[in-house]
């Protein structure tokens, strides 16, 4: 490679960006040079995405600077982004939201050749993908318009994709897509492009990454060739005490008396965590939803609920936007303090604080909005909903979305602890890792229960197994 | 905090500026009678504006288009009821409460089992509501009995009877929305539907209730309207559609949903009586009068607006 | 997805078709060169109008002053276009751009376009009694001319509205820029990061709001001859209603153009088919609204057939 | 006998939401079904649309063309706006009668009240009761209404050739109570004192009540023949002798308009511009008035065929 070819795309000098009072990103420096693949890590509120929208372009920077070798914005610097929260055009089809993003395809015949730029994108990152350009994306599973982000992400689009910033790509995708994604960034970045690849399963990182770049509280605490690190160390730079291996399965527990059973074949015990697992997109989040809701009426609401529910979809199912982190964490508790009808704004205010610090929500005080939380930080949020609740039974879609390794470690002590002392949980995870820590794993394939392993059983291979079977089959 | 952050301040503001430059007219003559008379028409509004900041509270789409004509038909058949026969005021506020209830639970059942967009049901069930009215009564305009008169147009320590009747349900709409659980699940329903729905919120008792609110809300207003105006007709309720949703969004209310704001919609009440005044005290006419009541409603939400942005 | 929830142009087609053909069987008279255009010729406006007003409603936003503007629009074209067309279609240009700029105010300062309207509805309706305080004017004779015309075999109101639907659907579905536009309304922020700016774009819609509802209020007066300052202000819930007949949805820039006019079509047909009934006057009005209930409650039906 | 047996006519009404109208509709469906149980004519149908507005009118006309009316009795929402569909009608065969909002379309019929006078009437009236003249209250009807300008006209012109009073507030009261209730109950306190107050009908109750609320004195208010105005007057007159004039376009005017159209049916030479004198209540009338108008109604006439011939024969 020339010289030319190896000058950075963009390079951050001493970029800061503060919201009010808090330091989001605290002074980094940072240089993306062609064929780099960083890996961003850092826990929930690091300042990840706040460091994405820098480079994008989507925020400005509070004091110093950002500066691209090629053009004077990051779109004509050919840097694309990925974002966290998915920001397709839901009303728009596949192709449509190409149209969006290339804004060069214009004049007649516009279409077909959207229709042919974004198949072939999908084509080569996702092959077999099955995803209609002419369908509309609100049809779409939620893994599947994350895949269609980021194929628009990697199209050409007029212009060539040089620096590719994924924010949490694979939150919503299973393992086989994932992979699928990892290998094309792999090809991507010998090709000569750059990728700033963002996750919170330190795995994927290791897997992909050149270059791994820590952030904590908003600076940069350790910047290093992959191969320097090890996964100790690096959860360790995170800040968080290193994890200890996964234990399998708790041993043998007593379980209660059988208290959740659907038609579907869905059953759990006093005290159990059950598993459900399977590709994503199989049935497994409307199976839960279904449970939730016939489980609790829209018409009357109990002091005692039966059923809590966690989201893993945050702004769609979980987050209230215009409301403090309080009024979000006590929305399910309110009618155990309340007398006469009224709030019991001390208690109230107790149950924040104490599950503030419980579950580590990192703010300065807990009336502030909560969409001045980070994402993972907002998911703790729900967590703490769900929890502070005294319902007997726990339902989580997907709900480690976005939370960072420390905190996952804290949640899964807390579950195995409520879990002791009776609480059941039904728990879905797009991670298999999760999934095998539970006493009792459904796995699910095409809407239907294709397999419940127990104890022993319990295992990847299996799960794997039990998720494409019939796929290969048919 | 800085007061003008707050939402509803301006809608007082522009109340207070259209009241003082009205007296500029008189050099100060005539303010009690004027205030009398915005306390005691603002009340209708208010009282409108209530129900209606509950049902736009619930969340996008969330809009009752039946109000005027649910007021006709509350106080047409109140007041047919009554047929003028003295201490039959409680009969008739029982049966105009009673209409509400109906076409609250008519508007909801449209919404609910048809699954109409609010603002088509209520506008279709408003049409039916006006023809019953007319079918009932044939625009024959009954007086009320003589005590429901005196007491509709009397008034206590010099406030009107009409607006003691709007500020004790502003009182209670308020302790409602910012005290009870009630009022949480209301403003959370309105935020995200979905969401709150599973966050353990009974959202379809939550809507169900509004929209009965909101009628009956619209009832009591037509029935004290009635009263204090001699009468139920046909066209009573006419300006109190656009009147009712004016009231909520000047006063400060988020037209999105999930946030609303009882003192503005006072103020807006009585801004809307009082910039009225003040146009015609100035000799204004019907076109400039409707130019500038735009002119001045939009700059209060600009004012509101672009105030919260930076506060 | 059923083939029904996925074309949902379907359950409009349907119910305006019912609705003909009940017509028919009512007043067979109606079935006719003569009897259709009686029928649809004053639902043109309407349908212009329902097309400003999705255009409004594609972007997440609602337009409450419509009907006071195709007021104001027919008030202009009564007079000025009619005494001095220059200066006339000067106001009228003035008049859009305004929409155009209205819509910039709304997402520069991030306003509720429900209350901005709704006071705009106030200065529409008063710059439209300064011109005019008393009904009167009169129609430019083109323009009575043009919408008079009687094309060979299908009635002029038939072909307007096939024109109409066939330029919006072309303009709003197939072109680029209206993907775009309704990309805005599906989401807004993505559309910005991909550097569209997005004022311009909204004021965009709005401007073709502003440009469907002069040529509603100029179709209008082509019409009745002559205007006053109250002639449309109905449009405003009856285009709303249109846009939801057709198939379109408050929010998510969901909407369908040809939908929206053949909803202006039924809207204009219920009212017809209501007064072939013959009811008692009583019932005359309480007879709309079961029917716009009866014709929505059709995508009930639809919808759950979707669902299953 | 009366060569219109077979014939059909329509009524098209554009509002129906105050007590004027439904008198209007109630006194035409009377007379109509008497006509067709006579065998005079063949239908005699009303159709009224909600909202005051001309196109839904216009809509309502053509729809009458397809059923195949052979007249069509108008009270339109617009002189002008309704002239297309009137045209459309006349060509079509139809014969239109136009009454109360008459149409300016040449093709049709009109029964017309002299609004702009009946304004002034109520101007010269007040100048008779106070001859020092003093300060006026105009109350006007509905903004854009032809009507409401008309009538307006009426009084400016009047009180400019009665220089003593002068209008010192104006506010539009939609002719309804209630409305007009609050304008006033919102200009007074900045007025000085009110001798006089002019309005177009159906808002004298509500200025009244405004003033009591207002604790000032009740000027002269001129009525518009509602029966509640009207018991109101005959209430004060009783207790303190109070005096003034109640004028108004009587509803019942429809049953003419109905005649009209069916003489012309009938191949009677009917001039195109007919008029009918307004209906005036005054001190003398008022209680026999009163005793004649249903509670909450409107004093009313009906006109019959010989009261239509008579109106025919005077205009020729
Ligand atoms: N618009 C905003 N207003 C106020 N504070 C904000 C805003 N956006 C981000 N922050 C704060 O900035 C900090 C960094 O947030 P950022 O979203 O960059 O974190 P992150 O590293 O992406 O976290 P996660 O892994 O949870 O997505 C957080 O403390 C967050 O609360
Ligand atoms: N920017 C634009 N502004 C206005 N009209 C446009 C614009 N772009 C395209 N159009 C018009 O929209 C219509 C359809 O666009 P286009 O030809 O790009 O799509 P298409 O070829 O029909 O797509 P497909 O490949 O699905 O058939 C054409 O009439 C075109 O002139
Ligand atoms: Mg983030
Ligand atoms: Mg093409």
């Amino acid at each position: 490679m020339t010289d030319h070819e190896r000058a950075p795309i963009v390079t951050l000098t001493d970029a800061a960006r503060h919201f009010g009072p808090v330091r989001a990103l605290d002074g980094v420096s940072l240089s993306v040079a062609p064929g780099d693949c960083i890996g961003l890590v850092g826990h929930n509120g690091a300042g990840k995405s706040t460091l994405v929208n820098l480079v994008n372009g989507g925020l400005s920077p509070s004091s110093g600077s950002i500066a691209f070798t090629r053009g004077e914005t990051a779109l004509q610097a050919g840097v694309r982004s990925v974002f966290q929260e998915l920001s397709l055009c839901p009303n728009l089809t596949v192709a449509e939201n190409l149209r969006i993003s290339h804004t060069a395809l214009t004049g007649p015949g516009w279409r077909r050749r959207a229709r042919a730029e974004i198949g072939a994108s999908l084509d080569t990152i996702f092959p077999n993908h099955g995803i209609d350009a002419d369908a509309v994306v609100d049809t779409l599973s939620i893994a599947e318009r994350q895949m269609v982000e980021i194929a628009i992400g990697f199209a050409p689009r007029g212009t060539e994709a040089r620096l590719v910033i994924l924010d949490e790509p694979t939150s919503s995708l299973d393992a086989g897509i994932a992979d699928q994604l990892m290998a094309h960034v792999k090809r991507f970045c010998a090709a000569g492009g750059a990728v700033i690849f963002i996750s919170h399963m330190l795995g994927e990182v290791f897997e992909v990454a050149s270059r791994i770049v820590v952030l904590k509280d908003g600076r940069i605490v350790a910047e290093r060739q992959t191969a320097k690190f090890t996964r100790a160390e690096l959860v360790d730079a995170m800040g968080h005490v290193a994890a200890e291996a996964v234990e399998s399965a708790v041993a043998e527990r007593a379980f209660g008396p059988e208290v959740v059973s659907t038609a579907q074949g869905l059953r759990a015990r006093k005290g159990e965590i059950v598993g459900l697992s399977g590709l994503a997109g199989h049935g497994q989040a409307a199976a839960l939803a279904k449970l939730y809701l016939s489980r609790s009426s829209s018409w009357h609401s109990r002091k005692d609920p039966d059923v809590v529910f966690v989201a893993g979809d945050r702004a769609r199912d979980g987050i209230l936007p215009l409301w403090s982190i309080l009024r979000n964490i006590s929305v399910s508790v309110l009618q155990q303090g309340a007398r006469w009808g009224l709030v019991n704004g001390g208690a109230e205010a107790r149950i924040a604080a104490e599950w503030k610090s419980r579950i580590g929500i990192r703010t300065d005080n807990v009336e502030n909005p909560i969409l001045s939380l980070s994402g993972g930080n907002q998911q703790k949020v729900l967590f703490a909903r769900a929890l502070a609740s005294p319902a007997p039974v726990v339902i989580m879609d997907d709900p480690m979305r976005g939370v960072d390794v420390g905190t996952k470690q804290d949640v899964y002590a807390m579950i195995r602890a409520e879990a002791a002392k009776g609480r059941t949980f039904l728990w879905y995870s797009t991670e298999t890792e999760e999934v095998c820590q539970c006493d009792r794993v459904f796995v699910f394939r095409n809407h239907e229960i294709s397999a419940e392993l127990t104890g022993a059983d319990i295992s990847e291979e299996k799960i794997l197994e039990a998720s494409f079977e019939m796929q290969e089959a048919s | 905090m800085n007061p003008l952050s707050k939402p509803w301040i301006w809608s007082w503001l522009a109340a207070a500026g259209a009241f003082a430059l009205t007296l500029g007219l008189t050099s100060g003559r005539g303010a009690g009678e004027l205030g009398y008379a915005a306390l005691s028409f603002g009340a209708f509004a208010a009282i409108v504006g209530l129900g209606q900041m509950l049902v736009i509270t619930l969340g996008p789409g969330n809009v009752d288009l039946s109000i005027p004509a649910t007021m006709t038909l509350a106080a047409t058949l109140a007041l047919k009821t009554m047929g003028t026969v003295e201490g039959t005021a409680f009969v008739g506020l029982a049966v105009a409460l009673g209409v509400g209830l109906a076409a609250g639970f008519a508007n909801y059942m449209l919404i609910l089992l048809l699954r109409l967009p609010p603002i088509i049901a209520t506008l279709a069930a408003s049409l039916i509501y006006q023809s019953l009215a007319i079918w009932s009564n044939r625009g024959l305009r009954i007086k009320p009995p003589r005590e429901l008169a005196d007491f509709a147009t009397g008034q206590v320590m010099g406030i009107p009877n009409v607006a003691w009747a709007g500020l004790l349900l502003a009182a209670v709409v308020w302790v409602v929305l910012e005290r009870s659980v009630w009022g949480r699940w209301l403003l959370a329903t309105g935020q995200n539907t979905h969401a709150a729905r599973l966050a353990g919120i009974p959202v379809e008792m939550i809507r169900a209730a509004t929209y009965l609110s909101v009628a009956v809300f619209a009832s009591l207003a037509g029935y004290l309207l009635a009263s204090f105006s001699g009468g139920a007709a046909l066209n009573m309720g006419t300006e109190y559609l656009l009147m009712s949703i004016a009231v909520v969004v000047i006063g400060g209310s988020s037209i999105a949903g999930g946030n609303s704001n009882v003192p503005g919609v006072w103020g807006a009440a009585l801004f809307m009586f009082l910039v009225v005044s003040m146009l015609n005290s100035y000799g204004a006419g019907a076109g400039v009068r409707s130019v500038l009541t735009g002119t001045i409603i939009i700059a209060i939400v600009i004012a509101a607006s672009t105030r919260r942005v930076r506060a | 997805m059923s083939f029904l929830a996925r074309h949902r142009i379907i359950l409009p087609v349907v119910s305006l078709a019912v609705l003909l053909a009940a017509t028919f069987y009512m007043q067979p008279r109606a079935m006719s060169y003569f009897g259709l255009n009686l029928l649809f010729n004053l639902a043109v406006p309407i349908a212009l109008a329902t097309i400003a007003q999705m255009m409004i409603i594609m972007v997440n936003d609602i337009d409450l002053s419509l009907g006071a503007f195709v007021s104001l629009v027919a008030c202009v074209t009564a007079t000025f276009l009619n005494d001095t067309p220059m200066l006339g279609l000067l106001i009228l240009l003035a008049l859009i751009l305004s929409y155009a700029l209205l819509g910039a105010l709304i997402h520069a300062l991030d306003l509720p376009a429900i209350v901005v309207t709704l006071g705009m509805s106030f200065v529409w309706g008063g710059l439209a009694l300064f011109i005019l305080p008393s009904p009167g004017g009169a129609s430019p004779d083109w323009l009575r001319t043009l919408m008079t015309v009687k094309p060979p075999i299908v009635p002029m109101a038939v072909v307007a509205s096939v024109i109409i639907a066939a330029v919006t659907h072309l303009l709003i579905i197939r072109s680029g820029i209206g993907t775009v536009l309704r990309g805005v309304g599906g989401n807004a922020t993505s559309v910005a990061r991909a550097g569209w700016p997005v004022i311009r774009l909204k004021a965009f819609a709005y401007g073709l709001a502003g440009l469907f509802g002069v040529l509603a209020g100029m179709t209008l007066v082509g019409l009745t001859t002559s205007a006053d300052a109250n002639i449309a202000l109905r449009y405003t819930l009856l285009s709303i209603a249109g846009v939801i007949l057709g198939g379109g949805e408050f929010i998510g820039g969901k909407v369908s153009p040809t939908g929206a006019v053949i909803g202006a079509l039924t809207l204009t047909l219920a009212a017809s088919f209501l007064s072939f009934m013959r009811l008692s006057p009583d019932w005359q009005i309480g007879a709309q609204g079961a029917i716009l209930i009866l014709v929505l409650t059709a995508r009930l039906i639809f919808s759950r057939r979707g669902e299953a | 006998e009366s060569g219109t047996a077979d014939k059909r006519i329509a009524l098209s009404n554009n509002y129906a939401g105050n007590s004027w109208r439904q008198a209007m509709l109630q006194t035409y469906e009377e007379i109509g079904k008497k006509a067709v149980a006579d065998g005079v004519v063949a239908a005699a149908d009303a159709y009224t649309t909600s909202e005051n507005q001309a196109t839904e009118q216009a809509a309502q006309i053509q729809n009458m063309i397809l059923q195949g009316y052979d007249a069509i009795v108008l009270n339109a929402a617009s002189p002008t706006a309704l002239n297309g569909a009137v045209k459309e009608a006349c060509d079509a065969g139809i014969t239109v009668v136009s009454f109360d909002g008459i149409v300016t379309e040449p093709c049709a019929w009109r029964i017309a009240v002299d609004f702009a006078a009946m304004g002034k009437e109520e101007v010269d009236y007040l100048a008779t009761r106070l001859p020092d003249g003093g300060n006026l209250l105009e109350i006007r009807g509905l903004a854009g209404v032809f009507v409401d300008d008309e009538i307006s006209k009426g009084i400016h012109q009047g009180v400019a050739e009665h220089d003593k009073f002068k209008i010192v507030g104006s506010v539009h009261g939609d002719w309804a109570q209630d409305v007009a209730q609050k304008a006033v109950a919102g200009i007074l306190p900045s007025l000085p004192e009110v001798v006089g107050v002019v309005t177009q009908g159906g808002d004298g109750y509500g200025a009244a009540q405004a003033f009591k609320a207002a604790g000032r004195p009740t000027p002269l208010i001129v009525l518009g023949n509602r029966q509640d105005e009207m018991k109101w007057w005959a209430e004060q007159r009783d207790a303190n002798g109070y005096e003034t004039l109640s004028l108004s376009i009587a509803p019942g005017v429809a049953s003419l308009a109905f005649w009209v159209a069916q003489q012309v049916l009938a191949g009677e030479e009917v001039p195109k511009d007919l008029t009918v004198p307004f209906l005036k209540i005054t001190q003398d009338t008022l209680d026999e008035s009163l005793a004649n108008t249903p509670e909450g109604s409107v004093a009313n006439v009906t006109y019959s065929l010989d009261d239509a011939k008579k109106v025919i024969a005077d205009a020729k």
